[in-house]
C-alpha cells in the first residue's frame, strides 16, 4: 500500500515537474524562433503558482467548481494508468488494472468534465470553445485511436505493458516496425496535446472565446496544473507504445522530450488551423494514411 | 307430429315467416321473429353438424337428381348457412336493439331481410342451376329493395345503381343457363358437370365468360365491380352489412362451387381468378387509400378482401381453401362489426368524412375501440381471428412455394393498414371542433350488445381456432372434392 | 313458293333464324342499355335484352313439329310434344323480370319525385 | 377505485419480472393443426425478459402519478404481455404473434399523445408492419423449405436460401431497431409519443429486435459464413451487417446533434447506440455478441434514467426544446445527476458501464481486425460526446430562457425514484462489470454454443486483450477527486461565488435578459461546415417516403377515377371486357 | 548601457531590471514573500485598447521589445488577468466597459494607466467626452506618462510595477475596495444612470472579502 501511495505521489510530482520544464521550454523554444529572447523555462511554473496563490476566485454554482477537480481526477488517473517505466516495479501507478483503451478513455474525462464547469459557467463563449473542443476531438480520435490500434492488432494486446515488453531494442520499436501507425497517430496526438496548429480550441490570447473564459484563479491554476501532468503522461504513453518504452528515468526524459521537441517544432511552423479545417484534415491526411495503413497491415498481411 | 329437420327449412322458415309478416306486425312481433327466426335458424345448423360430419345430407324434393330439383347440405354449405344466420342474428339485434333507423324496423324491411337470407341460403344449398338463378334473383330483388328501403335521394339513387347492374348481370347468368342447358339438356349441376367436358370449346368458353361475368359482378370482382362503393355509400350500414358479410359471401360460393363442379381441369379458371382475385385486392386496397368517407373506404376494403379471399380460393389448394374459408367467416365478422360502428357513428355524426370524425373516440370511446379492433382483425394482425385466416392462407401458399401471392396478400396488407390506421389515427387525434365533443342523448350500450359478440368471438377464434379447425377442414375438402359430389349426387351412375 | 316456306320449315334454318333475330334483339336491348339515359329507357332495354334470352331459349329448345307438352284428351303419350322444361323455365324467368321491372320503374318514379331527375348520367348523389 | 386501479397496474408491470423469476419449463398451445405454440424461457429470451422486468416497473412508477387511465393501463398489460409471448416464443409463430401485439398495442399508446401528428403515427405503424410482414415473409419462406416454425438451427438449406432469410430476417429486425435508412419512424415516434411510454420504446422495445437479431446467430450457428463469402477474415453478410450498423451509428450520431429538441435527441441517440449493437453482432464473436449484450443492458438503463428525466423535466416546465430550459442544475439537482450519469453511460466513458461495452465491442473489432469498422466506430461514439454535452448543457447549464425554466421545481418522488435506482446500477455496474459478464451475459453465449468471455473477479473486465479494473478505476479517480477537492479548499484564498448569473466575462459588455446567452440550440451547428457532416445533416429520407407516399396515392387516385358514378360506365366496361376476351380467346383458339 | 562586455542589447536591460527587482520584499514574511515573488514574475495583462496607446503595446509585447521575458503576457479574459492596462484617453462610454473588466479580475489586480490622457486628460483636457484622471474611477497602480511613451517607457513602468508587487505594496485595488463609494460617486458623476450593473461588486459590502 505504502508502496502504491509513494509511487502515486512520485508518478504525479514527476509528470508535474516535466509538465512545466517542458512547456517552459517550449515557450522559449518558441520566442527563440519568433527571434526573442523569450521567458525563464521555470516561466510556467511561476504563472501556475501565482494563480494557485492568487487571493480572489470566482465560481458560478457548485459544478463550476467541481468541473476543475473531475478535470484534474482524470488527468491523475490517466497519469496513474499510464507506466513509466519498463521492467521496474516504480512508476507503474495502477497500470496493471487498465489497458490502452481505457488509458484512451482517461484522456477524456477530463475534458468532459470540464465542459460541464464551462456550461455551468453560462458564459456563451465558453460553451462555444467547448464545442470546438469536442469537435476538435471528433477529428482527432479517430486517426488517433486508429493508428494505437494498429499497434494492438500488431501485438495482439491492448496491455501497455505487453506492448512495451515486445520492443526490446531499437530494431523492435513500433516506430520502425509499424511506422505508418506512428505517422497515423502522431498529428493527432499533437492536436491532443492543443498544440498549434490545432489549438483554436484555447487560442491562448486571441480569441475571447475558449473553454477557460469564466475560469479565474486557483480554479484556472488547477486547470493549468493538470494540463502540464496530461501533456506528461500522454507523451509517456506514446513512448511507451512507440519508442519502446523507458528502463530508467533519463530515457524516459529522453524519449519524451524527443517527441515534445516534434510537437513544439511542428506548431511553432504551422499556422492555425480552424475547426472544421482541423477536423477535415484529420478526417482526410491521417485517417487516409490509417486507411493505407490498414490495408498493409492488416488486409495484405504480408508484413 | 314429428318435426322433421330438412336442408328445406333453411329456405321454407324464413320464406314462411315473411310471408306471415301482417301476423306479426299485428302481434308486434315483428323484430322478435326476426331475430329469433335467424337464431334458430343457426340453431338449426348447429345441429346438423354431426350428421353432415359422416355424410353430405341430400333432400331431394319430389324427383330424385338428375332430373328432380335437389337441395344439398354438405360441410361448406353448412358452414355458410350457419354463418349467414349468424351474420343475420347479429344484425337483426342489432337493428333490433338500435334506436335510430326506424324504416329497419318496419314490415318491409322484415320481409327483405328474410327473404334475402331465405335466397342466400337457397343459392348456398341447391343443386339445379336453374333453382339458382331463382335464388340470385331473390337475392337479387330483396337486394335492391333493400338498398333503397331509406327511400331518400341516396338511397333510391343507390338502389337504382344496383337493380340496373344486378339485373344485367342477371341477364347474362341466365343467358349462360340457357345456354347449358341447349347444349346438354341438363339442369342439376352435378349431371351438367358430367356433360360440361363433352361440349365444344367455343361453348364452354362463352359459357365460361357469361357466367365469370354475370357471377363477378354480383361477387365484387375487379373489372365488374365498380358500382360497389356507390351502393355501399348509398344504403344503410346495417344493410351493407348484410351486403358484405352474407350477399357477396353466398355469391363467392357459388361462383367457386360452379368453378370446381363444372370444370373437369381446374387449372385456367385458376389462373383466370387467381389473376381476378389478386388485381381485385391490390386496386381496391390502393383506391381505398384516398378514400375520405368511411362507408366508401369500407366498401373498398370489403372488395379487397373479397380479392384475397378469391385469390386463396382459387388456387384450390386444400390449406388456402379452408384458410380462405375462415377468412371468409372472419370477414363477415369484421365488416357486419365495422358496419354497424359506421351506423352507430351515423347516428352521431352528420357524415362520416375523414375530417369529421376528429376525435370521435371522445364522443364513442367504445365504438372507436370496436373500429380499432375490427381493424386489427380485418389486416390480419394477431391475436385476433384475421391473422390465423390470413396465416392458414399464407401456409397454404408456402407449403407449396408459391410465393408471388403471399408478397401480395402482405403488400395490399400493408397498403390496407396504410388506410385503417389513419381512420384510427383521426379517431384517436384531438377533436377539430367543439361541438362535437357533446355526448350523444341515444349512446346506449345496450346498442353495442352484438358488436361485443362479435368481438368476443374475433377473439376467441383468434386464440383457439382449432375450434373450427375440423369443420373448415371438411368444408374445403366439400367444395373441392369434385368426385365425391358427383357420386354422392348421381349414385353409381355413368 | 312453298318449297320456300318448306325451307323455313327445317329446324336448323328456324333456330338461325330465331337466333339471329333474337340476338339483334338482344343487341338492340344492349344499345339501349348503353346508350340511353333516362331510367325508364334502360329499363326497357334491359327488358328488351331479357326477352331475347327467353327467346333464344324457348326458340331453340322447341322443333316444329312439336305439340304442347300438354297431356290431355286424346294425348296420352310423351310422344311429338316439345320439351316443357323451357317453358317452365321461362315463364318463372318473366315472373322475376317482371317484379325486378315493376320495383325498378316504382323506384325511378320515386326518385322522380324526389329529384325531378329522370336520367342516369345525373345521379351524382353519391359522389364524394 | 382510482388507487387499486394505480395498484394493480403497478402490479402488472411485474409480471415480466414474475415471469423471469418463476418461469418453469415449456408450455405449448396447439393453435392449429401444424401450428404448436411453444413458450419457454432459453437463456437469451431470459436475458432480454431481465430487461424487460427491470424496465418496466420502472416506468410504471412514474406514470402513476397521472391520472389513472384504465385504457392507457390495458394496452400497456396488452404490451407486456405481446413481448413476454415475443421473448418466450420457441417458435416464430408465437415470436410473431407477440410482435405484433407489441406493434399494435404501442401504436394504440402513441396515438394517446396529443402531439402525435399523422406523419408519425403512420410512419410509426407502417415501418412497424413492414418490418412485421417481412419477419412473417421470413418464417414462412423458412417453413417452406423446413416444414417447421420452430426457433431453431437450420442446417440443409442451400445457399441462396440462407441468403433469402437472412436478409428478410435482417431487414425486420432492422426495421424495428431503427437502421438507416429505414429509421423514419423513430425520431418521429419517440418525439411525438406520452414523455413516459418514450422511454419504453426506446429501452425496452428497440430491444426487442435487438433479440431478434440476436435469433440470427442461433438459426445460423456457423457464423454467417455459409450465406455468403468470405472478405477480411470475416464473412460477407456478417461485415455488411456491421457496416449496416456503423452507418447507422454515425449518420444518427450526426443527426442528433443538430436536434434542437431533448426527446428528438435522445431518440437519434437511440438508433445510434442501436447502431452498435447492430455492428457487434456482425463481427459475431463472442466477444463481440458479448459487448453487444452488455451495450443492450447498457442502453436500457441509460435510456430509461435519460427518457423518464427528461419526462420529468417536461413535466415541470412543459418545455422540450433546448432553447427553452436551462440553468435547472439548482432547480432539479437530482435530474441533473440522473441525466449525468446517464450521458456518462450513454458516451461509453470509464468509469461508468457503458465504457465496458464499448471496450468489449472495440476489442471484438480489434481481434477480427476490421480496423475500418473500428475507425467509425470511435468516430460515432467520440462525436456522441457533442450531444451527450449538449443533453446535459441545454436544460441544465447555461441560462434560464422561458419563466417556467426559472421557477421550475424538482420533478415529484414518483420520477426521482426510478431515476435513483437506475443511477445506483449504473454506479454499480461500472464498478463490477465482471459480474455482468459472469452473472448476465456468459449464460447467454453459452446457450448461443460460445466461449464464454469469463471473468476472473467480479471487479475485473478481462479479455484476450487485456482487461481492466472497475474497482481501481472508480477508486483512484474517486480518491484523487476527494484529495484535490479537499486539498484545494484547505489552501488559503477567498472564493466566491458571482452574484448574479450575468456577472460573466463578456467582452465587457453587460449581458442582460434579452442577451441570447444561452449556446443550447445552436450547438453543434458549426459542424455543418465540416464537409462530410454537412452533406450528411443535408440529406434526409424523409424526401423519398413523401415521394414513395405521394406517388402511392397518385397512383391510388389514377386507379380510383376506374371507380365513377355512372352504372352504364360500368356495365360497358363489363360488355366491353367480355367482348374482348371473347374475341382475343376466339381467335387464339383456347 | 546597451554595450557592456558580460551582457549586450536586451540582456543588459534584463539584467539590470532584475537586479533592481531582486532587492525588493525583504520585510514581509517567507511564504508571502514567495507568493509576492510568484505574483510579479507573472503579469497577464488585459491590453484595454482604448486610445493611441494601443499602439505602443504592439512592439511591447512581440519580438522587438519582448515583454514575455519578464513574465508579462497576454491575457484573454478579465478574469484570467492581473493586470489593466488603460492606454490613452478613455471615452465615456468605454468607462463602462472599463469598470466592469476591472471588477471582473480577481484580485490581486493592478492598474497601468498610459500617457497622458489618464494623468490629466492630456491633450483630450478639454473633451466633452472622456474622462480626465483615470484615478477618479478606478484605482491606478503605476502611471506611464507620455504622448505616447515608448515601449521601453512600458517596460520600465512595468518593471516598477514588479518591484512594488515584488515589495508587497498592495496594489489598488485595495485601495477601491476601502473607498468604493467615492469611487462609485465619481462614476456615476459621469456616467450618469449608465452604470455598469452592481453586482460585480456590491460584496464588497456585503462581507464576503475573507
Amino acid at each position: 500500500m505504502a508502496h502504491y501511495i509513494i509511487d502515486a505521489f512520485a508518478m504525479i510530482g514527476m509528470s508535474y515537474i516535466m509538465g512545466f520544464l517542458f512547456y517552459g521550454f517550449y515557450r522559449q523554444f518558441n520566442a527563440r524562433v519568433q527571434r526573442r529572447w523569450g521567458p525563464s523555462v521555470f516561466q510556467n511554473f511561476f504563472d501556475n503558482m501565482k494563480f494557485l496563490f492568487k487571493t480572489e476566485t470566482i465560481i458560478h454554482g457548485p459544478m463550476f467548481f467541481f468541473g476543475p477537480m473531475i478535470i484534474f481526477a482524470g488527468a491523475v488517473t490517466t497519469v496513474l494508468f499510464v507506466p513509466y517505466l519498463k521492467d521496474s516495479n516504480w512508476l507503474q501507478g495502477f497500470s496493471h488494472s487498465g489497458n490502452l483503451i481505457l488509458i484512451i478513455y482517461l484522456l477524456v474525462v477530463g475534458p468532459l468534465g470540464n465542459a460541464l464547469a464551462v456550461g455551468s459557467s453560462g458564459n456563451p463563449f465558453g460553451v462555444m470553445g467547448v464545442t470546438r473542443g469536442l469537435t476538435r476531438l471528433m477529428g482527432l480520435e479517430v486517426p488517433f485511436l486508429l493508428g494505437l490500434a494498429l499497434v494492438m492488432v500488431q501485438h495482439e494486446t491492448a496491455s501497455v505493458h505487453a506492448i512495451m515488453a515486445a520492443q526490446t531494442d531499437f530494431a523492435h520499436w513500433n516506430l520502425m516496425t509499424n511506422p505508418i501507425a506512428f505517422i497515423v497517430m502522431i498529428l493527432p496526438f499533437m492536436a491532443s496535446q492543443h498544440a498549434s496548429p490545432f489549438d483554436v480550441v484555447g487560442a491562448p490570447v486571441e480569441v475571447y472565446a475558449g473553454p477557460r473564459v469564466e475560469f479565474s484563479g486557483r480554479l484556472l491554476g488547477v486547470l493549468m496544473t493538470q494540463n502540464m501532468m496530461m501533456t506528461v503522461a500522454k507523451l509517456v504513453l506514446i513512448a511507451d507504445l512507440f519508442l519502446g518504452g523507458a528502463t530508467t528515468i533519463w530515457a524516459l526524459i529522453a524519449k519524451t522530450f524527443a517527441l515534445f521537441l516534434l510537437t513544439a517544432a511542428v506548431s511553432t511552423s504551422f499556422p492555425r488551423l480552424r475547426t472544421e479545417q482541423t477536423v477535415d484534415f484529420f478526417w482526410k491526411i491521417p485517417l487516409g494514411l490509417g486507411v493505407i495503413g490498414v490495408i498493409a497491415t492488416v488486409w495484405f498481411p504480408w508484413s | 307430429m314429428t318435426l322433421h329437420f330438412t336442408p328445406v327449412w333453411f329456405i321454407a322458415v324464413p320464406l314462411l315467416l315473411a310471408f306471415l309478416a301482417p301476423l306479426w306486425v299485428r302481434w308486434r312481433l315483428l323484430m322478435p321473429v326476426l331475430f329469433s327466426a335467424q337464431v334458430a335458424l343457426f340453431a338449426l345448423a348447429l345441429s346438423w353438424i354431426p350428421a353432415v360430419r359422416i355424410a353430405p345430407i341430400l333432400e331431394t324434393i319430389v324427383i330424385a337428381p338428375p332430373l328432380g330439383i335437389h337441395l344439398h347440405l354438405d360441410a361448406i354449405a353448412l358452414l355458410l348457412v350457419a354463418l349467414f344466420s349468424f351474420a343475420g342474428a347479429i344484425i337483426t339485434a342489432f337493428i333490433w336493439l338500435d334506436n335510430g333507423a326506424a324504416h329497419l324496423r318496419e314490415r318491409p324491411a322484415f320481409i327483405l331481410i328474410l327473404l334475402l337470407i331465405a335466397g342466400s341460403n337457397g343459392m348456398v344449398l341447391t343443386g339445379d342451376i336453374f333453382n339458382l338463378y331463382v335464388f340470385i334473383e331473390i337475392v337479387g330483388v330483396s337486394a335492391y329493395a333493400l338498398a333503397a328501403i331509406r327511400r331518400d335521394k341516396t338511397a333510391l339513387e343507390a338502389g337504382l345503381k344496383y337493380l340496373i347492374v344486378g339485373s344485367v348481370a342477371a341477364i347474362f347468368i341466365l343467358f349462360a343457363i340457357v345456354l347449358l342447358y341447349l347444349q346438354t339438356g341438363q339442369l342439376n349441376i352435378a349431371a351438367l358437370a358430367q356433360a360440361f367436358s363433352n361440349m365444344p370449346a367455343q361453348m364452354q368458353l362463352l359459357i365460361g365468360l357469361l357466367m365469370l361475368i354475370g357471377l363477378g359482378i354480383k361477387a365484387e370482382l375487379f373489372p365488374f365491380n365498380f358500382w360497389v362503393p356507390d351502393i355501399y355509400r348509398g344504403s344503410d350500414p346495417e344493410i351493407t352489412a348484410l351486403y358484405s358479410g352474407v350477399l357477396v359471401k353466398a355469391f363467392l360460393f357459388v361462383l367457386f362451387h360452379l368453378t370446381f363442379i363444372l370444370l373437369a381441369d381446374p387449372t385456367v379458371a385458376r389462373n383466370w381468378l387467381m389473376a381476378l382475385g389478386a388485381i381485385t385486392m391490390i386496386v381496391a386496397e390502393l383506391v381505398a387509400l384516398r378514400q375520405n368517407d368511411l362507408r366508401r373506404m369500407l366498401a373498398y376494403s370489403s372488395l379487397g378482401q373479397v380479392g384475397l379471399i378469391t385469390l386463396a380460393l382459387a388456387f384450390a389448394s386444400e390449406a388456402t381453401t379452408a384458410g380462405a374459408l375462415f377468412h371468409m367467416i372472419n370477414h363477415t365478422f369484421i365488416k357486419v362489426l365495422l358496419f354497424l360502428l359506421a351506423a352507430l357513428m351515423l347516428r352521431q355524426y352528420a357524415s362520416l368524412k375523414l375530417t369529421d370524425v376528429h376525435g370521435l373516440s371522445r364522443t364513442m370511446p367504445l365504438a372507436a375501440g370496436l373500429f380499432v379492433l375490427g381493424a386489427l382483425a380485418v389486416l390480419g394482425l394477431p391475436p385476433l381471428s384475421g391473422f390465423i385466416s390470413k396465416l392458414w392462407i399464407l401456409k397454404g401458399f408456402s407449403d407449396v412455394q408459391t410465393f408471388w401471392p403471399v408478397a401480395l396478400i402482405l403488400t395490399a396488407a400493408l397498403i390496407e393498414a396504410g388506410y385503417y390506421f389513419r381512420w384510427i389515427r383521426a379517431f384517436y387525434a384531438a377533436p377539430t371542433d367543439a361541438a362535437s365533443m357533446a355526448k350523444m342523448e341515444g349512446e346506449k350500450v345496450l346498442n353495442y350488445a352484438p358488436l361485443l359478440v362479435i368481438a368476443g368471438v374475433l377473439i376467441v377464434l383468434g386464440v383457439a381456432p382449432f375450434l373450427l379447425e375440423d369443420w373448415l377442414q371438411q368444408a374445403a375438402q366439400a367444395l373441392l372434392g369434385r368426385e365425391a359430389l358427383l357420386n354422392a349426387v348421381l349414385g353409381v351412375q355413368p | 313458293m312453298l318449297e320456300v316456306l318448306e325451307l323455313f320449315d327445317r329446324p336448323a334454318v328456324l333456330h338461325s333464324i330465331y337466333l339471329i333475330g333474337s340476338l339483334i334483339l338482344f343487341f338492340i336491348g344492349l344499345y339501349g342499355l348503353l346508350a340511353k339515359r333516362h331510367l325508364l329507357k334502360i329499363f326497357v332495354s334491359i327488358e328488351i335484352m331479357e326477352l331475347a334470352v327467353y327467346l333464344i331459349l324457348i326458340a331453340i329448345a322447341t322443333t316444329p313439329g312439336e305439340t304442347a307438352p300438354i297431356l290431355s284428351d286424346g294425348l296420352t303419350a310423351f310422344t311429338g310434344m316439345s320439351d316443357p322444361i323451357p317453358q317452365a323455365l321461362t315463364l318463372t324467368a318473366i315472373v322475376i323480370g317482371v317484379a325486378v321491372t315493376a320495383l325498378g320503374t316504382s323506384m325511378a318514379i320515386q326518385y322522380h319525385r324526389l329529384t325531378g331527375k329522370v336520367s342516369v348520367g345525373e345521379m351524382t348523389e353519391l359522389k364524394d | 377505485m382510482n388507487l387499486i386501479t394505480k395498484l394493480l397496474f403497478l402490479g402488472l408491470s411485474f409480471t415480466p419480472a414474475a415471469t423471469f423469476f418463476t418461469w418453469d419449463g415449456a408450455v405449448a398451445w396447439s393453435l392449429l393443426n401444424g401450428i404448436t405454440l411453444s413458450f419457454d424461457l432459453t437463456p437469451l429470451s431470459a436475458f432480454f425478459m431481465l430487461l424487460l422486468a427491470i424496465g418496466a416497473p420502472l416506468i410504471a412508477v412514474p406514470m402513476l402519478r397521472e391520472k389513472s387511465d384504465e385504457s392507457a393501463y390495458a394496452l400497456y398489460a396488452l404490451l407486456l404481455l405481446g413481448m413476454q409471448l415475443l421473448l418466450l416464443a420457441g417458435d416464430f409463430i408465437g415470436f410473431f404473434i407477440g410482435w405484433e401485439m407489441m406493434t399494435w398495442s404501442s401504436y394504440l399508446l402513441l396515438l394517446r399523445s396529443p402531439r402525435t401528428d399523422l406523419e408519425g403515427a403512420q410512419s410509426y405503424i407502417l415501418f412497424n408492419l413492414v418490418s412485421a410482414f417481412l419477419l412473417l415473409a421470413g418464417m414462412l419462406f423458412l417453413y417452406s423449405i423446413t416444414d417447421d416454425f420452430r426457433i431453431q438451427a437450420v442446417d440443409g438449406l442451400l445457399t441462396a436460401d440462407k441468403l433469402v432469410l437472412f436478409v428478410l430476417f435482417g431487414l425486420a429486425f432492422l426495421i424495428k431497431v431503427g437502421a438507416l435508412p429505414l429509421h423514419l419512424w423513430v425520431p418521429r415516434s419517440y418525439d411525438q409519443a406520452p414523455d413516459l411510454f418514450s422511454a419504453f420504446l426506446s429501452a425496452l422495445m428497440s430491444k426487442m429486435g435487438i433479440y431478434g437479431l440476436m435469433i440470427l446467430p442461433l438459426l445460423f450457428p456457423d457464423g454467417f459464413n455459409e450465406i455468403s463469402g468470405q472478405i477480411f477474415n470475416g464473412p460477407v453478410a456478417g461485415y455488411v451487417l456491421a457496416w449496416i450498423g456503423i452507418i447507422t451509428a454515425t449518420i444518427a450520431t450526426f443527426k442528433a446533434i443538430s436536434q434542437e429538441d431533448m426527446k428528438r435527441l435522445l431518440a437519434y441517440s437511440s438508433i445510434a447506440q442501436v447502431g452498435y449493437i447492430v455492428t457487434a453482432l456482425g463481427v459475431g464473436s463472442s466477444l463481440a455478441i458479448g459487448g453487444a449484450l452488455f451495450q443492450a443492458l447498457v442502453h436500457t438503463l441509460v435510456k430509461l434514467l435519460l427518457f423518464i428525466t427528461i419526462a420529468g423535466i417536461i413535466l415541470q416546465t412543459g418545455h422540450r426544446r433546448f432553447i427553452d430550459l436551462g440553468q435547472l442544475i439548482s432547480r432539479m439537482p437530482i435530474s441533473f445527476f440522473g441525466v449525468l450519469i446517464g450521458i456518462i453511460g450513454l458516451a461509453g466513458m470509464p468509469p461508468l458501464p457503458g465504457f465496458a461495452a464499448k471496450y468489449l465491442m472495440y476489442v471484438g473489432l480489434i481481434e477480427a481486425h476490421w480496423l475500418l469498422l473500428l475507425a467509425a466506430m470511435i468516430l460515432a461514439s467520440t462525436a456522441s460526446f457533442v450531444y451527450c454535452y449538449k443533453l446535459i448543457y441545454g436544460p441544465f447549464l447555461g441560462h434560464a430562457n422561458s419563466p417556467e425554466a426559472k421557477t421550475a421545481t424538482e420533478a415529484p418522488w414518483q420520477y426521482l425514484i426510478p431515476q435513483i435506482i437506475l443511477m445506483g446500477m449504473l454506479v454499480a455496474l461500472g464498478i463490477f462489470p465482471g459480474w455482468a459478464i459472469d452473472v448476465l451475459i456468459d449464460p447467454v453465449l453459452i446457450g448461443l454454443n460460445m466461449t464464454p468471455i469469463g471473468t476472473p473477479a467480479w471487479n475485473v473486465l478481462a479479455t484476450s486483450y487485456g482487461g481492466y479494473d472497475g474497482v481501481a478505476v472508480m477508486g483512484v479517480f474517486a480518491t484523487v477527486f476527494v484529495l484535490i477537492t479537499v486539498l484545494f479548499l484547505l489552501v488559503r484564498g477567498n472564493m466566491h461565488r458571482a452574484a448574479s448569473p450575468y456577472d460573466l466575462s463578456f467582452c465587457g459588455e453587460v449581458p442582460t435578459a434579452d442577451t441570447p446567452l444561452h449556446y443550447g440550440a445552436g450547438m453543434g451547428r458549426e459542424l455543418r461546415r465540416v464537409p462530410l457532416i454537412g452533406w450528411i445533416l443535408r440529406h434526409t429520407t424523409t424526401g423519398f417516403y413523401a415521394g414513395l407516399t405521394r406517388q402511392t396515392q397518385a397512383a391510388a387516385g389514377m386507379i380510383g377515377t376506374l371507380y365513377g358514378s355512372n352504372p352504364q360506365t360500368w356495365l360497358l366496361l363489363a360488355v366491353l371486357i367480355f367482348a374482348v376476351t371473347l374475341t382475343i380467346q376466339s381467335v387464339t383458339g383456347a | 548601457m546597451y554595450h557592456n562586455e558580460h551582457c549586450e542589447g536586451f540582456q543588459c536591460e534584463q539584467q539590470q531590471l532584475e537586479a533592481a527587482l531582486a532587492q525588493s520584499g525583504n520585510e514581509l514574511g517567507a511564504l508571502d514573500r514567495l507568493m509576492a515573488w510568484f505574483r510579479q514574475r507573472s503579469l497577464f495583462v488585459l491590453a484595454y485598447g482604448t486610445g493611441c496607446g494601443a499602439i505602443e503595446m504592439r512592439p511591447l509585447m512581440t519580438s522587438r521589445f519582448d515583454a514575455e521575458r519578464f513574465g508579462i503576457i497576454g491575457a484573454a479574459t478579465p478574469r484570467q488577468a492581473d493586470v489593466l492596462v488603460i492606454s490613452g484617453y478613455l471615452a465615456i462610454k468605454t468607462l463602462k466597459r472599463v469598470i466592469r473588466s476591472y471588477e471582473q479580475m480577481q484580485a490581486p489586480k493592478y492598474v497601468i494607466g498610459l500617457g497622458s490622457c489618464t494623468i490629466n486628460g492630456g491633450m483630450y483636457w478639454d473633451s466633452y467626452n472622456t474622462i480626465k484622471q483615470l484615478d477618479h474611477y478606478i484605482p491606478v497602480d503605476m502611471y506611464v506618462n507620455g504622448c505616447m511613451p515608448r515601449p521601453e517607457a512600458l517596460i520600465e513602468g512595468f518593471v516598477a510595477l514588479q518591484q512594488r508587487i515584488a515589495a508587497g505594496t498592495p496594489s489598488g485595488f485595495e485601495r477601491y475596495r476601502a473607498n468604493i463609494d467615492w469611487y462609485k460617486a465619481n462614476q456615476r458623476r459621469v456616467l450618469g444612470d449608465n452604470m455598469p450593473p452592481d453586482y460585480t461588486y456590491d460584496w464588497y459590502h456585503a462581507g464576503g472579502v475573507a
